[in-house]
């Protein structure tokens, strides 16, 4: 599911012109629970944060920076673990009852950090808020959810309108977070946005908006006593000036490095830039419908003329992978036997001349300022085949809305998009991008329209993978895109902590260890 | 002095209603927040539904006339990200402003005043020579890349100083003076123009001839006098201050008044954009309303008439 | 007012070497495509990053280096001059003329004109230009062609202002009383009258306001709402420069270097301006 | 008798940028206690600048002060440091100048702009200077003299500002009060109060006055001695009734012909001096006046002709000898 | 033997009504002011600063719009007159100003000044050779070289100047020229230059003139009658000889006998009025007569009767003042 990746947050930054290259890329760098580590001291952990929280009420935010803190504060129903595997969280197993159903057994004797307990009770409460439109979420993933009910006071059932195959996935960050009904209820959404309670392994502190987060640990976390005993999050959009804060010991991780800021840190002794597998693709968006685009030897030619692996090395400096089609390699359905388009001029240049278009063409490339280098280095590989592609730089929040408006041409021929999977299923990587009657999608197959019904619609694993497969295929032979890499997620840290993160990007770090306390 | 003022203050509200309405307009010119607010694959259905539980399907006017009585009662709106009254937002990030330009103000008068003063004394001399170049220096540097260079120097190669943040009193350095350096080249140079202008006023020549010596009829005659152009230009320099502030405070992260705008800007939140823009205005106005009052308390011309 | 500022550049060498600085800016502006060694778009991905022809590990004929797509730096800035020229003289023309066309007429007429007009002036001096300029962007999407267009109508408050103050003294002048007599209209009176007269405080200010277009060019550039990129610009090259400042502190320090040089030799010659336009300044 | 001010060959310079002006070339006048003596001339013809000189009050630069002497209380002023000149101003010398409206602080009230001067040389507590102030405004006729002290400029009339200038230059009781054109700027029944004034003042405080006006109906009423000046040279010095009925230098003598005088009916043509004033920039050479003089010999325009005495009291610079 | 009668008067060219003019700040500025100015005649309007005759001159050209009253100039009431309409009248009625520094464009070369009448009237081209013929002429009338035409202004004197503001004024061949001052800023050797060419073209072309001056000394020079105005109202007017010998209002007398005369024998034998007090502010005027503040001779009715222009004995000659001056002979 392609989440809030796009402008939202780190438009921020961009508009402050502080990290003008691809912000998107590291964006969603996150830490996952890392294991090992000496026993806990009293130990403060400080971790950058490119922009502020927008609220603290889980159900009213849509994106990472909030997510960033809140996961530290609130659990979910599932949990992507250090593997990527979905495991338990609030509820420690779940089945899919029928087509409509999926019923959840939930953890026991787990409770809020104001005593108050989580139950099934407070499930069904949470995300019946959710859906509820007078909450004005912004959270779009539990669209099929009807509703929740309580079978148990640790069973509780999802009903969905449609059969939705991955709602479990789902369940692991934004939509499934559980929110204490009795202290909402008593203190009203206000209060709550403000001073949040959950279950999770941090209690709220204190809120300097734009400044800091402070959370303390939670003695009494169901999954064990943190071992960080303050968790700070600093908000420095700025990460030329939060690689400093790191080297003069003001910070101990920064999070949400491009690879240009990452390579300022250089080889300063004491730090180091890691770099993890994430699960956001990026490609380019072709109008199939009109134009030279319209030809798919024209679409083939193209992906043909660009050279993925010198994108990478020189304008990423490596910190991304190669993907044959949207869909990252961690993701369930993607097929490790699909092949990648070859760099091959030669051939682009007879494919174009096979369109009739020997002598090139011109067309416009349009992408979001945050990502400038990458689609000018774009439209000099399609220079070499004799496409001039003219970029287009939109501010993040109007590349944004034209991306999403009613009208599917408002981005020009080619756009540069990036799309986070986090559900770490096909599904979402495809979902707005393929079928036809979807908000991106610029192709109309009706071969491809099919074969997302069916992953959509099967609950069965091996129907799903078939249908995934195919659709790569597909892809690559129809080439509805211009297909680029999933990008590595990449922050710095200090020598005295450890901790590692996984692939989709929350800071969850109940696990960190501090060395040397 | 009565009808100065009364005048003075419907002009002040004129031109604050005339900022809200154009604000009003612009912004909603500029895009729709629902759209930054749901992730691209939400649905149309999902975008209407929030858009209606939000109110940005009615008509423009509606919202307008809304809007307008609600500006009435001091209610800005509420703020569609923070999900609080866009009013309270501003007031939170207020005191950091503050700090900032109160800062910033007091390095611009520090620096400016004395320069001005010496420059113009010394017309001509080495020293007024160098004042003028720093000046023009200091008049032809984007405050961007002052704030850059100061956080390479002075945060990245020396460490003294932070580089970004807030906290202490180190953290306001480097934004203060990033921020006050357009403004203090501004003022030093109309200082000692105005100083100069003044020192050739035949009253000066009377007090020079009733035996002050030059330095007393500069401090007793000159400084009053030449203030009062420099009073005019403080006001509309605190308008390029508040611009100046959303850079400097974009460049040091200085979570103000001018980030919390690029936010509101970024969100499209149309109420909390409404709301700064209609407080970066009123602060200039107001301030520039000050400034003539006190305008008026210098000059016994105004006070008296 | 020529002789006059000729006479005085011959004695102030500051401005000759700014008139020098600004003579280069504009021929190579205007004669980049002849004299750049480069294609500034020209990527080569092999290239990027190498430093200035000093020192270690530069490339021969990248002078001041590359930036992070290849791309010659050296060529990059000249043809940003073109740019910041373009863009510092048409805004400031429209500005100018929409700033004294309003200048003259509410300094002229007085009355509810000039009531209107101020009131205006007012309401854009409250009004923080980045919206503005962020919403026309936002609207029509970036090209030169908005840019000029923003920075033209948020820079004719100056104008207007130091304009009406003019005029309001000169239309106390005698000879505004006498053409009156004779029979002039209104528009004669400014255009054959009025006009003539605030040319030297209007070249005082274009010259400093071309400056402050520039500076402004690059500072809408460095938040990204400046030109396509098609352009190489100023403001663009040192916000994308920033991020190497340690490692490829060329990109933006030349960048940033051309802008500081060409604004303050704008600056000091348009001191200069202002002095030959105010004599009694200028010999006090 | 003896001269309270006496001025020798008085020579002044301005260096400007491009040029060099002289607006005085070797003036020389004395006044003695009690007396007016009157410098009159056309605009150019130094008469302000030689009167700013007396108390250096040009500012330097540009202007330097290039030849002669200036005596007052036995020492050459020119010679003094700026110290002790400073006690000389307001003090001993005290000067009124043409425009009340911009010689006094628009910001400051009248009764502290002159309480200053009474604070600096006599040492006045500041509630001293204050009555002394009041007193001062009552002897310059200003109705009402304790409300008005605190009053500021713009709310006295153009006569009043005269008067408070002139208390100002009073008030220290100063032995020589240089009055720069100071009833041009005011209507004419405000002038003769002034004049009057003044008159009156220097009876009671027996001061010299030097008084420069281009008005020669002002100098036929107030002047003892008169020294006319042209191109800033001294052209004529005698006692007033000399000047008018026996002028010895011909611009004299055309400058009383052109005047139109409101005593005399009118109907005949006026006869004019033709031509203009000298420019300082490009003064002619020799005599400055030859290129208007009617009378102009050959060497005038070569031969700058001395001030010399023709008459006892009464000297003129002209190659003509005798009287015209 | 009875007296000739004297020849019947042609008809006023110039005839003021009535005229009055309040400003928004409620100052008077002219009240009730009425008088003619004959065909051929020099009338002199003389007072002291802010008395309102620069006004009333403003009034006249409708630079300044009046409050009241009637302004009859060769046959037409002006104050009635749409702009357009002004403008055929503008052709028969010129005026040359008081600052030579301040009334010329300095933008503007000399020929286009000169011209600039002609043009706006459309009698001839801008720069055309007509144009360049006329103001040639009209330049060697006011006695300056023909090449003048190219330079600009400040290239020229205050004297010169004065005469290109008379050359532009005569352009149109008005019948009527008012002259604001026109010589109180030049220099004493100079203004007698300027009277004598006024008098020569007044001789030359048969000009009528308004002259508006504070200086009793050109005044008695240059005028054929004189009105004397005070705090925006006429207070006395006669032949100038009879004005100047046998002022009958206290104001008129205190004028004549505060003006110094440039005579210092003279000067010493002259009875002087030396008036009390300050000019009273035309924002605040006193009641009745507005000279009563200020007047040596004085009585309560004063304070009460605003005296109306009455005739005195000279024919021609009136005085608003209830206690006229009976022997003024002391003046000289």
């Amino acid at each position: 599911m392609s989440v809030r990746e796009l402008p939202t947050r780190r438009d921020l930054f961009k508009l402050g012109g502080l990290a003008a290259a691809a912000l998107s890329l590291g964006a969603c760098a996150s830490t996952k629970p890392s294991t090992g580590g000496q026993g806990a001291a009293a130990t403060a952990l400080r971790v950058s944060l490119a922009s502020d929280a927008t609220t603290l009420d889980p159900h009213k935010q849509g994106d990472l920076p909030s997510m960033n803190v809140l996961i530290n504060v609130f659990d979910t129903l599932t949990v992507r673990d250090t593997s990527d595997q979905l495991v338990g969280g609030l509820a420690e197993r779940w089945e899919s009852k029928d087509d409509k159903t999926w019923r959840f057994h939930l953890r026991e004797n787990v409770t809020f950090h104001n005593g108050e307990p989580c139950d099934a009770a407070a499930v069904a409460y949470s995300i019946e808020r959710l859906i509820d439109p007078a909450t004005q979420s912004p959270i779009v993933e539990l669209r099929l959810v009807t509703g929740a009910k309580v079978i148990d006071p640790h069973t509780v059932d999802l009903v969905t309108k449609e059969p939705d195959p991955i709602l479990p996935a789902k369940l692991s960050l934004f939509g499934g977070v559980i929110v204490p009904p009795k202290y909402i209820k008593e203190k009203g959404d206000e209060f709550f946005a403000e001073h949040p309670v959950g279950t999770g392994p941090f209690t709220f502190e204190q809120w300097q908006r734009d400044s800091q987060i402070t959370l303390k640990a939670n003695p009494k976390y169901w999954n064990g006593r943190p071992s960080v005993e303050q968790l700070t999050f600093k908000v420095m959009p700025d990460p030329s000036s939060s690689l400093a804060a790191l080297q003069s010991g003001e910070l101990d991780v920064v999070t949400g490095l491009t690879p240009d800021a990452a390579q300022q840190l250089g080889d300063a002794p004491g730090f180091k830039v890691v770099t993890s597998p994430g699960v956001r693709t990026f490609f380019v968006s072709l109008d199939t419908e009109e134009g030279p685009l319209k030809d798919k030897r024209v679409r083939q030619a193209l992906n043909h003329a660009l050279d993925v692996d010198t994108l990478i090395k020189s304008v990423l400096n490596g910190a991304a992978e190669r993907t044959p089609t949207l869909i990252p390699k961690q993701a369930f359905g993607f097929d490790a036997s699909v092949q990648p388009f070859q760099h091959d001029v030669a051939k682009a240049k007879s494919l174009l001349a096979e369109a009739g278009h020997a002598g090139g063409f011109s067309l416009k490339l349009s992408s979001s300022t945050a990502d400038k280098d990458i689609a000018q280095a774009i439209s000099g590989q399609l220079a070499e085949v004799g496409v001039k592609a003219e970029v287009s730089l939109l501010d993040p929040a109007t590349f944004k809305g034209r991306l999403v408006s009613d009208n599917r041409k408002a981005l020009g021929e080619m756009y540069f998009v990036g799309n986070s999977g986090w559900t770490m299923d096909a599904s979402s990587n495809l979902q707005s991008f393929v079928r036809h009657d979807r908000r991106q999608s610029r192709w109309n197959n009706p071969e491809a329209d099919k074969l997302i019904d069916t992953e959509e619609q099967s609950v069965d694993p091996d129907t799903r993978q078939e249908a995934f497969t195919a659709l790569q295929k597909l892809m690559i032979e129809e080439s509805p895109f211009l297909y680029l890499y999933q990008a590595s997620i990449l922050y710095a840290v200090s020598d005295r902590v450890q901790w590692k993160t996984n692939a989709n990007g929350t800071l969850a770090m109940a696990t960190a260890k501090l060395a040397g306390s | 002095m009565i009808g100065f003022i009364v005048k003075r203050v419907g002009h002040t509200l004129l031109v604050l209603f005339c900022v809200a309405t154009v604000a009003f307009f612009i912004v909603r010119l500029a895009g729709d927040p629902v759209q930054q607010m749901l992730p691209p694959e939400a649905t149309i259905e999902q975008e209407r539904a929030l858009r209606a539980s939000l109110g940005f399907d009615r008509p423009l006017l509606d919202q307008y006339v809304s809007y307008m009585t609600g500006l009435l009662g001091l209610d800005f709106g509420q703020s569609v990200f923070f999900h609080r009254p866009a009013f309270e937002v501003i007031m939170e990030r207020l005191p950091l402003t503050i700090d900032l330009a109160v800062a910033a103000m007091a390095f611009t008068l520090i620096v400016s005043i004395p320069a001005g003063i010496v420059a113009a004394v010394r017309r001509g001399s080495a020293t007024d020579t160098s004042v003028m170049a720093s000046v023009l220096v200091g008049q032809s540097t984007p405050a961007f890349w002052v704030g850059i260079l100061l956080i390479l120097i002075f945060a990245v190669n020396l460490q003294w100083l932070p580089a970004s943040g807030t906290g202490s009193p180190a953290h306001l350095v480097l934004p203060a003076i990033t921020l006050g350096l357009y403004s203090a080249a501004m003022i030093a140079r109309l200082l000692r123009s105005s100083l100069i202008d003044v020192l050739g006023e035949d009253y000066i020549r009377t007090a020079r001839a009733k035996g002050l010596s030059g330095f007393k009829a500069v401090t007793a005659h000159g400084l009053r006098n030449a203030s009062l152009p420099v009073v005019t230009v403080v006001g509309l320099e605190v308008g390029s201050l508040l611009g100046g502030a959303i850079l400097t405070e974009q460049v040091f992260s200085w979570p103000g008044i001018g980030r919390l705008t690029v936010e509101a800007i970024t969100y499209r939140d149309y109420p909390l954009m409404q709301a700064t823009v209609l407080f970066l205005a009123a602060v200039f106005v107001i301030v520039n309303l000050v400034v003539d009052l006190s305008y008026a308390l210098l000059d016994p011309r105004v006070r008296l008439s | 007012m020529l002789t006059a500022t000729l006479r005085a550049l011959r004695r102030n060498h500051a401005a000759k070497v700014a008139v020098g600085v600004i003579a280069l800016v504009v021929l190579v502006g205007v004669f980049a495509p002849l004299i750049a060694p480069h294609d500034p778009n020209l990527q080569n991905l092999q290239l990027k990053l190498r430093p200035p022809f000093w020192m270690d590990g530069s490339e021969p004929g990248y002078l001041l280096g590359t930036d992070k797509l290849g791309r010659d730096v050296l060529s990059r800035v000249m043809y940003g001059t073109r740019v910041s020229l373009l863009v510092g003289l048409a805004a400031t023309l429209l500005s100018g003329v929409v700033g004294a066309a309003v200048g003259v007429v509410s300094g002229y007429y007085r009355g509810w004109r000039e009531q209107v007009f101020m009131r205006l002036a007012d309401v854009q001096l409250a009004f923080p230009s980045i919206l503005l300029a962020l919403a026309i962007i936002a609207v029509l999407g970036p090209s030169l062609l908005f840019l000029i267009l923003v920075l033209g109508l948020t820079g004719w408050v100056s104008y207007a202002r130091v304009v009406r103050a003019e005029v309001l003294s000169l239309r106390e002048r005698e000879f505004v009383t006498a053409a009156r007599a004779i029979g002039d209209t209104g528009p004669q009176i400014m255009v054959r009258h009025l006009l003539p007269n605030i040319v030297a405080p209007l070249a005082t200010i274009g010259t400093l306001q071309v400056a402050a277009m520039i500076v402004a060019e690059a500072s809408l550039s460095y938040l990204g709402l400046g030109v396509p990129p098609s352009v190489p610009t100023w403001g663009s090259m040192l916000a994308d420069g920033q991020l190497y400042l340690r490692g490829a502190w060329w990109i933006a320090v030349f960048s940033g270097a051309a802008i500081m040089m060409t604004t303050l030799a704008i600056n000091v010659t348009g001191d200069l301006l202002r002095d030959v336009a105010d004599p009694k300044a200028y010999h006090r | 008798m003896s001269s309270v001010l006496e001025i020798n060959d008085l020579h002044v310079e301005f260096r400007l940028d491009a040029d060099t002006v002289k607006p005085v070339n070797g003036v020389s006048l004395s006044v003695e206690a009690g007396e007016t003596l009157a410098v009159v001339g056309e605009s150019g013809s130094g008469k302000t600048a030689t009167a700013l000189s007396i108390l250096r009050l040009h500012p330097t630069p540009p202007c330097h002060y290039t030849g002669g002497e200036i005596l007052a209380g036995g020492r050459d002023l020119l010679k003094l440091p700026e110290r002790e000149m400073r006690a000389i101003r307001g003090n001993e010398i005290a000067m009124v100048f043409q425009d009340p409206m911009t010689s006094l602080n628009p910001l400051k009230s009248v009764g502290a702009q002159i309480a200053e001067s009474l604070r600096l040389h006599q040492g006045l507590s500041r509630s001293q200077a204050r009555a002394q102030a009041v007193q001062a405004l009552r002897e310059v006729g200003i109705p009402n003299p304790e409300q008005r002290a605190g009053e500021y400029p713009h709310q006295f009339s153009g006569g009043m500002r005269q008067r408070v200038m002139i208390a100002i230059a009073l008030a220290c009781r100063p032995k020589v009060l240089i009055a720069d054109e100071p009833t041009t700027a005011l209507d004419v029944t405000v002038q003769a109060q002034i004049m009057e004034l003044l008159a009156g003042l220097q009876e009671r405080f027996g001061m010299a006055i030097v008084l420069i006006t281009h008005d020669l109906g002002v100098v036929a009423r107030c002047a003892d001695r008169v020294l006319v000046m042209y191109g800033g040279r001294p052209v004529e010095l005698a006692a007033v009734d000399e000047v008018f009925a026996a002028p010895r230098m011909p611009y004299t003598r055309a400058l009383l012909r052109s005047m139109p005088r409101s005593d005399v009916p009118g109907g005949a043509p006026l006869d004019p001096i033709p031509g203009s004033p000298p420019n300082l920039f490009s003064p002619p050479g020799g005599c400055a006046f030859h290129p208007r003089c009617a009378l102009a010999l050959p060497e005038c325009s070569s031969t700058v002709p001395p001030l010399t005495e023709r008459a006892p009291g009464h000297s003129a610079a002209c190659l003509l000898e005798g009287s015209l | 033997m009875a007296e000739p009668l004297p020849p019947p008067l042609p008809p006023p060219l110039l005839s003021l009504r009535g005229v009055r003019k309040e400003f928004r700040s409620k100052v008077v500025a002219v009240d009730d002011v009425s008088f003619d100015v004959r065909p051929g005649e020099t009338l002199g309007l003389v007072g002291e600063s802010g008395c309102g005759k620069t006004t009333l001159t403003r009034l006249i050209l409708r630079l300044v719009e009046a409050s009241g009253g009637e302004i009859w100039f060769d046959g037409k009431e002006l104050l009635g007159l749409r702009q357009r309409e002004l403008l055929s009248v503008r052709e028969d009625m010129q005026v040359v100003l008081q600052d030579p520094y301040a009334s010329l464009n300095p933008r503007m070369r000399v020929g286009d000044i000169v011209a600039e009448p002609l043009v706006t009237h459309g009698r001839v081209r801008r720069r055309s050779a007509a144009a360049r013929d006329r103001v040639a002429e009209l330049l060697d009338a006011v006695g300056l070289e023909a090449g003048s035409q190219d330079r600009f202004p400040h290239e020229f004197s205050g004297g010169q100047r004065q005469r290109i503001g008379i050359a532009r004024a005569l352009a149109l061949e008005p019948k009527l020229v008012i002259c604001d001052e026109p010589v109180s800023a030049l220099d004493v050797s100079i203004q007698a230059q300027i009277v004598n060419l006024m008098k020569r073209l007044q001789a030359e072309r048969g000009l009528t003139y308004l002259f508006v001056s504070h200086d009793l000394s050109i005044m008695r020079q240059i005028a054929t009658r004189v009105a004397v105005m005070n705090l925006g109202r006429i207070v006395e007017l006669a032949d100038t000889e009879t004005l100047f010998t046998a002022p009958r209002h206290p104001y008129t007398h205190s004028l004549l006998s505060a003006a110094p005369v440039a005579d210092p024998q003279v000067e010493r034998t002259r009875r002087r009025i030396v008036l009390r007090g300050d000019p009273p502010s035309p924002a605040d005027p006193p009641s009745g007569c507005s000279f009563r503040t200020r007047c040596p001779a004085a009585r309560d009715e004063c304070a009460h009767t605003r005296p109306p222009l009455a005739a005195q004995e000279d024919p021609g000659h009136t005085a608003a003042c209830l206690f006229p001056v009976a022997d003024a002979s002391a003046l000289v």
